[in-house]
């Protein structure tokens, strides 16, 4: 119990089985799964469809945290990947033909790997603070994304396409199965290779790192084109869902949503260690809280502040500090101490 | 002999970390007018004593006393406010701020409020005049050597008015005339009634300043003993808790190296602007060639060009007779050769990684992302040398930021010894090691030479670099100016006096 | 050139000049008024210069008072916001160029600082939503449950849409607003605000979103769901923009309400106008209509956005 | 001259005067102020009245990110503050009262020195990351914002308020004038007073500014504080600027904005050394580039790209690194090394 209770993720975990708990006071059903026309349907299921991207947008988030640095361009990835994708589809004969899709897909995903490798090399290589180097291509990328198509929504009608981000294999929703495959292929190279080694120890300390003979640059190019690949699949998929895309709108706001979820995860923002199932469980509590407000019905003017206010309390329980104050009773008495010092000014 | 009641008494403190039971039931007292040394191996809790007495960590049990008052301060201010003056172990200072800045800050001299920048400055250096340091007192701290920042520490200490000074190994980086120095500067506050706790690993220094001891093994008190009345050999036995036969094993001087060999690595003409004037130096496999001089004298920047840590603009490091250009370490460790680091915090350890990663983060490095070294490799390679070097606790998966500053030093000699290096280039690996543990690299280092590996060693202390090295080259003011063969003839005097004139007398 | 039209504008070469600020190209809709202002401006012999304020006040009033500077004819804008437009009206109204709005409304008091306010009113087409939802169940007794997908949370036409709307509903209480969010004006969001409610409200009979693109995420989700969008749910949504008019003429809305974004033609023979110096209405509401599906499908193929 | 080049400021000032170049270029008249109705009118004289807030709040982030810090709440202040004094003043029977206006500018600084100080608290009570942090008031802040203007724009008719934003004084803009007498009260604060030295060490090294006694937790509550006050005035000069309150729009970005301002002007997002003048000259270059792009007719499809780039060349100019390789044939190599200590992590 007292082992369960330090895990790093019991306080976030046991934050999402409450917004669960909500959700089955108010919803009839919440958590009943039924199968219809061949797939899976339910509230839960919605929670991964839905979160998928964000589970995405927030792994490769994660590497780059790591590594001490930041993105702010996903969003604007996700928008540029969606539109190229829908803007080669569109301009296809047969818009159903699977090789005109996957030429599609694959000419998104190869710009995505250019826009990340763009970023990493105005970290690693001009260095360039990272909020900064990747502030640029948040706002390029919204520029390169209304450009590319032409301002307008453009809308598609491909089956093949539709797969990617709204339909479903083997009973399970597409999107949710490229997560699984992403999740599975990023634990293995940071955990069975040893990138993840590498990542933590350019994170935690550069310059060690650069001493101990560490390529820390190819290092930080290789996050920053991972984190934007997986933006580029978000996109992807969220163009798929709803067979359209949208320059202006897809995307928006997702890479603050995505660092949430990775702090929520347990890594720290200043770099170093970090962890792919924190991060998977922070991106579900996101999901699961713009669910909750939907579904509880959370008045629209209000649910900005009910959604900080859950956030707060996440943060709050996952903060040490924080926890050794509200706890303090609980434990073992402390030594007192006087509480003269504790009021003097600070001196100005 | 009537002993003043002492200004700073603890009894029955315990401290534990996780899993570490750092302090167990220690006593511990400080008398006004004296110099105290604090003697244990490392990891015995010197500096989480010390940590403890000054608010930073709180105590789990027991009592501190200040001139018979009980307190129990909640940081280093209040500390700092009830007359305990501290410089902490590892040199902590802001590196962005000046030298005057990181002297006076908190207590900036001011007028009507406003800080007088002008008198600031004028009173950092009047200070440093003091310790006989001559550093540009506006210039960014970052901009200076370890020693310089050690003494820039000692001068923030002592330019307060405290009852207490506590100095956790002040001396580490610190050459013989700076010793001598800050000796001084202890002597005349010792007069002054002020009392002073010292932790050194540097026996001779111990005896040389201190008029009392009190010795810790584990966390537990061994005794408090007057100087002048415990032998070497008896605080020796006592710290490590057996008698200690083979310590001074190594004789004076190394085995000659096979003649003939060709050199392994070999520096022509090089040199950086600003930092050393091009030399030339060859370093031959099976030999340690010893690197001598004053802080500052560009030991390090030498040991930084050989590795690619900086870039060299002039000259080429020859390697098995061809050029090679070595721009970044990642080409030196290529080639094989290992530089450990004397800052080992900012340019050595990753300090949220466990033991075992950074063991094995420069073999990692060198085989790359996509090819683990496999776990079982791992605990061989990380079991062997957390043994062979007393890594303690010998836990592999315990986090490296949580070790001792003597433990930590040994976790980086692992990473570079794994990597078997043809040349291994060593910037104080002895700082802050305690005794047992410095013969026992002392003795690594000589049998990896016998092995055919070629080592670089530099070292403030004369003696040690004189015990190991088949010859000694001289660096004076960033300038190579001598390269002596380590024969019979060549004492520390000897060495002193090349350091001093730049030439052999 | 061969102007027989007696055109005595103020510039020298008898050619309007006319700057036009526009809010930004947050939407398709936006796009297509861009398009239209500027295909009309050609049409009409009229020379355009056109800037684009990212929905920035500041920005706009930056590019009216280069526009000032480069002495156009006429200045056209639609403010991103409704107040604060003084001072800058007033350096127009002082350099003599007159102004027309487009599509938003200042609240300035002082209506000599600008000719005329061209575009739709909101509410009237929440009214108009609204009416078509009374004569539909005119017969019926039972209750309707409506759920309601909204604009960005604050923006006019969110909060114009949906009072038209309730005013006219609001006098029959078997129409009951079931759920009520935001999905700001995306398909995206549309998509899985909709997802929500239907797990949320069993028994939804109407849908009324305040434009197309969040109908047409929620036309995704209500076929997921396995029900029948137009059928088992009624849809009504605001805009009419291509996707929307489609889904309508496929059935799969049953009712949109005209929010044309052409104003292009009206707002430059409003331009001619006002710079001859002849006297036109302070309010021109854009010529918009409603379709249902039969409309739908004879609109369809002369659509132009 | 070389002096001059090496500058921390010169390459920031050197596109400052190239972009005034281009607009003299393009606008006839651009540099000449005329006096007109008893005020200084013209192109200069606009961009300091539309950078005025922008200033003010970069300023306040300089201190932040100076104790290794960020705020991304500004925006929302911005908003808060002015629904606040905007709904206050509409309620007024008498909306031209000073003291009513005063009232109301009292209540919305007040407001924005609890949302601060909350920030502060948060980070430094509380151990929460500043991103987080203040992500969490990003969210609710505008929550907030819609909250108080009940979700809609409050519009108000005050000549008082409307002094603020849109007025002069001695023929200056008052803003502009605002923010002159914040930007000295800061200047003195952090320079003669001991603030600045208290805000660099925290900055460069909290763990060591802790040992040497320095109330950290007091320094980071004060920065976050006054970066909130300095919103809050920020957000009164918008919203009176525009006689308006929009919770949704109001301050919309500024944070990316102000962030931008503080590194072109060479503060490290690292923390540590900052600089008050660097920010305005920062602040000021993007003001420009708005300006610019209007004046010089960027067509609206590459605006974004446009403004993209400029700030690219910026932050490239402003990297050591970059100038390094760009110009390393010019200049003999000056013996850098990795500031040793730079950000020292491991606790003895
Ligand atoms: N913050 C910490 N968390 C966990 N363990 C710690 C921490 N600080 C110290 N320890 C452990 O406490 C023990 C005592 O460490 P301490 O630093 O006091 O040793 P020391 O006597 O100063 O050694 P050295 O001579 O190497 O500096 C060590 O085993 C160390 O690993
Ligand atoms: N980051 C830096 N920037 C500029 N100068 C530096 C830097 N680091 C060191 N120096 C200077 O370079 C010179 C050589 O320093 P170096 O560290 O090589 O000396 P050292 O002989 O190794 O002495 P130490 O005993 O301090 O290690 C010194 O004068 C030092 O002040
Ligand atoms: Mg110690
Ligand atoms: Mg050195």
């Amino acid at each position: 119990m007292n082992a369960a209770l330090r895990h790093r993720l019991f306080w976030p975990a046991l934050v999402l089985v409450l917004l669960i708990l909500l959700n089955v006071l108010f919803t009839d059903g919440f958590l009943s799964i039924q199968m219809r026309d061949g797939h899976l349907y339910g509230s839960v299921i919605d929670i991964f469809r839905f979160g998928a991207p964000l589970i995405l947008v927030a792994l490769g988030m994660t590497l780059v945290i790591a590594t001490g640095g930041i993105d702010l361009s996903v969003g604007s990835v996700v928008a540029v990947s969606g539109a190229l994708s829908c803007l080669w589809i569109s301009g296809l004969d047969d818009q159903d033909s699977v090789g005109g899709v996957l030429a599609a897909v694959g000419l998104a995903l190869a710009l995505s790997l250019v826009l990340g490798a763009w970023n990493g090399l105005l970290v690693a290589g001009a260095g360039i603070q990272p909020i900064i180097a990747t502030l640029i291509l948040m706002v390029a990328g919204r520029g390169l994304a209304q450009l590319i198509a032409d301002g307008q929504i453009i809308t598609v009608n491909s089956d093949p396409y539709k797969l990617i981000g709204g339909g479903y294999l083997l009973t399970l929703p597409f999107g949710v199965i490229v997560v699984l495959a992403v999740l599975a292929l990023t634990a293995f190279l940071t955990r069975r290779l040893a990138l993840g080694l590498l990542v933590e120890s350019v994170g935690g300390n550069a310059e060690a790192s650069r001493l101990a003979g560490i390529r820390s640059r190819g290092v930080i190019v290789m996050v920053y084109t991972f984190a934007a690949l997986c933006a580029g699949i978000a996109g992807l998929m969220i163009s798929s869902n709803v067979s359209s895309a949208d320059g202006n709108n897809a995307g928006l706001w997702i890479e603050l949503d995505a660092i949430l979820a990775v702090v929520i995860g347990g890594t720290s923002l200043s770099g170093g260690r970090f962890s792919l199932g924190g991060t998977v469980l922070g991106a579900l509590i996101i999901q699961t809280l713009t669910t909750t407000i939907y579904s509880i019905g959370v008045p629209p003017e209000t649910t900005l502040l009910f959604k900080a206010l859950v956030v707060t309390v996440v943060c709050l329980l996952q903060s040490p500090a924080f926890r050794a104050k509200a706890f303090r009773r609980r434990g073992r008495p402390r030594a007192t101490r006087p509480a003269a010092g504790e009021k003097a000014r600070v001196p100005a | 002999m009537a002993a003043p009641d002492p200004i700073l008494r603890v009894s029955g403190i315990c401290k534990q970390f996780p899993g570490v039971n750092a302090l167990t039931d220690v006593d511990f007292r400080l008398l006004p007018g004296e110099v105290h040394a604090l003697m244990g191996e490392n990891g015995a809790g010197k500096s989480t004593l010390i940590k403890v007495l000054t608010g930073v960590h709180d105590v789990d049990a027991g009592e501190i006393e200040l001139a018979g008052t009980r307190v129990a301060f909640a940081g280093p201010l209040e500390a700092q406010r009830a007359g305990i003056s501290t410089v902490y172990q590892e040199v902590n200072l802001c590196a962005n701020l000046s030298v005057a800045e990181n002297i006076f800050i908190g207590r900036e001299p001011r007028r009507l409020g406003r800080i007088r920048w002008k008198e600031m400055r004028r009173r950092a250096a009047e200070l440093l005049a003091r310790l006989e340091l001559d550093a540009d007192v506006s210039a960014p701290l970052a901009a200076c050597s370890p020693a310089v920042q050690q003494m820039v520490a000692i001068a923030r200490a002592v330019a307060v008015d405290a009852r207490v000074l506590i100095l956790d190994e002040p001396t580490s980086s610190l050459d013989a005339g700076e010793v001598a120095q800050l000796f001084r500067v202890m002597r005349r506050l010792k007069e002054q009634g002020i009392a002073i706790l010292f932790v050194s690993h540097f026996l001779d220094q111990v005896y040389e300043i201190s008029d009392r001891m009190t010795i810790l093994r584990d966390g537990r008190l061994v005794g408090e003993y007057l100087t002048a009345e415990l032998s070497q050999v008896e605080l020796v036995g006592k710290m490590i808790g057996k008698e200690l036969a083979d310590l001074e094993r190594l004789d004076g001087k190394p085995k000659e190296p096979n003649e003939a060999a060709v050199p392994v690595v070999e520096a022509r003409g090089l040199g950086r602007a600003g930092a050393v004037e091009p030399f030339t130096l060859a370093i031959h496999e099976a030999e340690v060639v010893g690197l001598a001089g004053l802080l500052g004298s560009g030991r390090t920047e030498v040991a930084r060009l050989l590795f690619g840590a900086d870039r060299a603009d002039t000259g080429e490091v020859v390697i098995d007779g061809t050029p090679v250009p070595l721009r970044t370490p990642r080409a030196a460790t290529g080639h094989r050769i290992a530089f450990c680091s004397e800052n080992r915090r900012t340019e050595g350890l990753i300090a949220d990684l466990t033991v075992r990663e950074n063991i094995i983060l420069a073999l990692q490095a060198a085989r790359g992302w996509s090819r683990p070294v496999p776990r079982r490799r791992q605990d061989e390679l990380v079991e062997k040398y957390v043994r062979a070097l007393k890594i303690n606790p010998p836990d592999p998966d315990h986090l490296v930021k949580n070790l001792s500053g003597g433990n930590q030093q040994k976790v980086l000699l692992a990473r570079w010894l794994i990597v078997e290096p043809r040349l291994l280039i060593l910037d104080e690996p002895t700082r802050g090691i305690d005794v047992g543990a410095k013969a026992e690299i002392q003795r690594l280092v000589a049998e990896l030479s016998d092995g055919g590996m070629a080592v670089l060693f530099i070292s403030a202390e004369l003696e040690e670099v004189l015990r190991l090295s088949h010859r000694v080259a001289v660096l004076r003011d960033r300038r190579l100016v001598a390269e002596l063969p380590n024969d019979a003839d060549l004492t520390t005097d000897v060495l002193m006096r090349t350091i001093a004139s730049g030439a052999r007398s | 050139g061969c102007g027989s039209g007696g055109s005595s504008g103020a510039a020298g070469d008898g050619k309007i000049t006319m700057g036009f600020a526009q809010v930004g190209a947050e939407s398709g809709w936006r796009t297509a008024n861009t398009t239209s202002v500027r295909e009309a401006a050609g049409k009409a012999g009229i020379e355009l210069k056109f800037s684009d304020a990212q929905q920035k006040q500041e920005n706009q009033i930056k590019a009216i008072r280069s526009y000032i500077q480069q002495k156009v004819d006429v200045i056209a804008f639609s403010p991103v916001v409704e107040s604060g437009w003084d001072t800058v009206l007033k350096e127009a109204r002082n350099a003599k160029i007159p102004v027309i709005l487009t599509d938003r409304a200042v609240d300035s008091t002082d209506t000599s600082l600008y000719k005329t306010f061209l575009g739709s009113d909101f509410v009237e087409e929440g009214r108009k939503a609204g009416k078509w939802l009374v004569e539909e169940y005119g017969d019926s007794k039972d209750p309707v449950n409506i759920v309601e997908l909204q604009g960005t949370t604050g923006s006019a036409p969110a909060n114009d849409r949906k009072a038209g709307f309730a005013e006219v509903i609001g006098a029959d209480p078997k129409f009951k607003v079931v759920a009520s969010q935001t999905g700001d004006f995306t398909r995206a969001k549309g998509k899985e605000v909709m997802e929500a409610f239907l797990k949320s409200n069993p028994d939804i009979d109407v849908l009324y979103a305040h434009n197309d693109d969040m109908g047409l995420g929620a036309i995704e989700a209500i076929e997921g769901a396995g029900k029948v969008p137009g059928k088992d749910i009624k849809i009504i949504t605001i805009d009419a923009v291509r996707d929307g008019m489609r889904a309508l003429a496929d059935g799969k809305i049953n009712y949109i309400v005209e929010c044309s974004p052409l104003l292009g033609p009206q707002l430059m023979d409003l331009a001619k106008k006002v710079v001859k110096g002849e006297q036109v209405p302070a309010r021109v509401v854009t010529e918009e209509t409603t379709f249902t599906q039969e409309q739908a499908k004879q609109a369809l193929p002369t659509r132009q956005y």
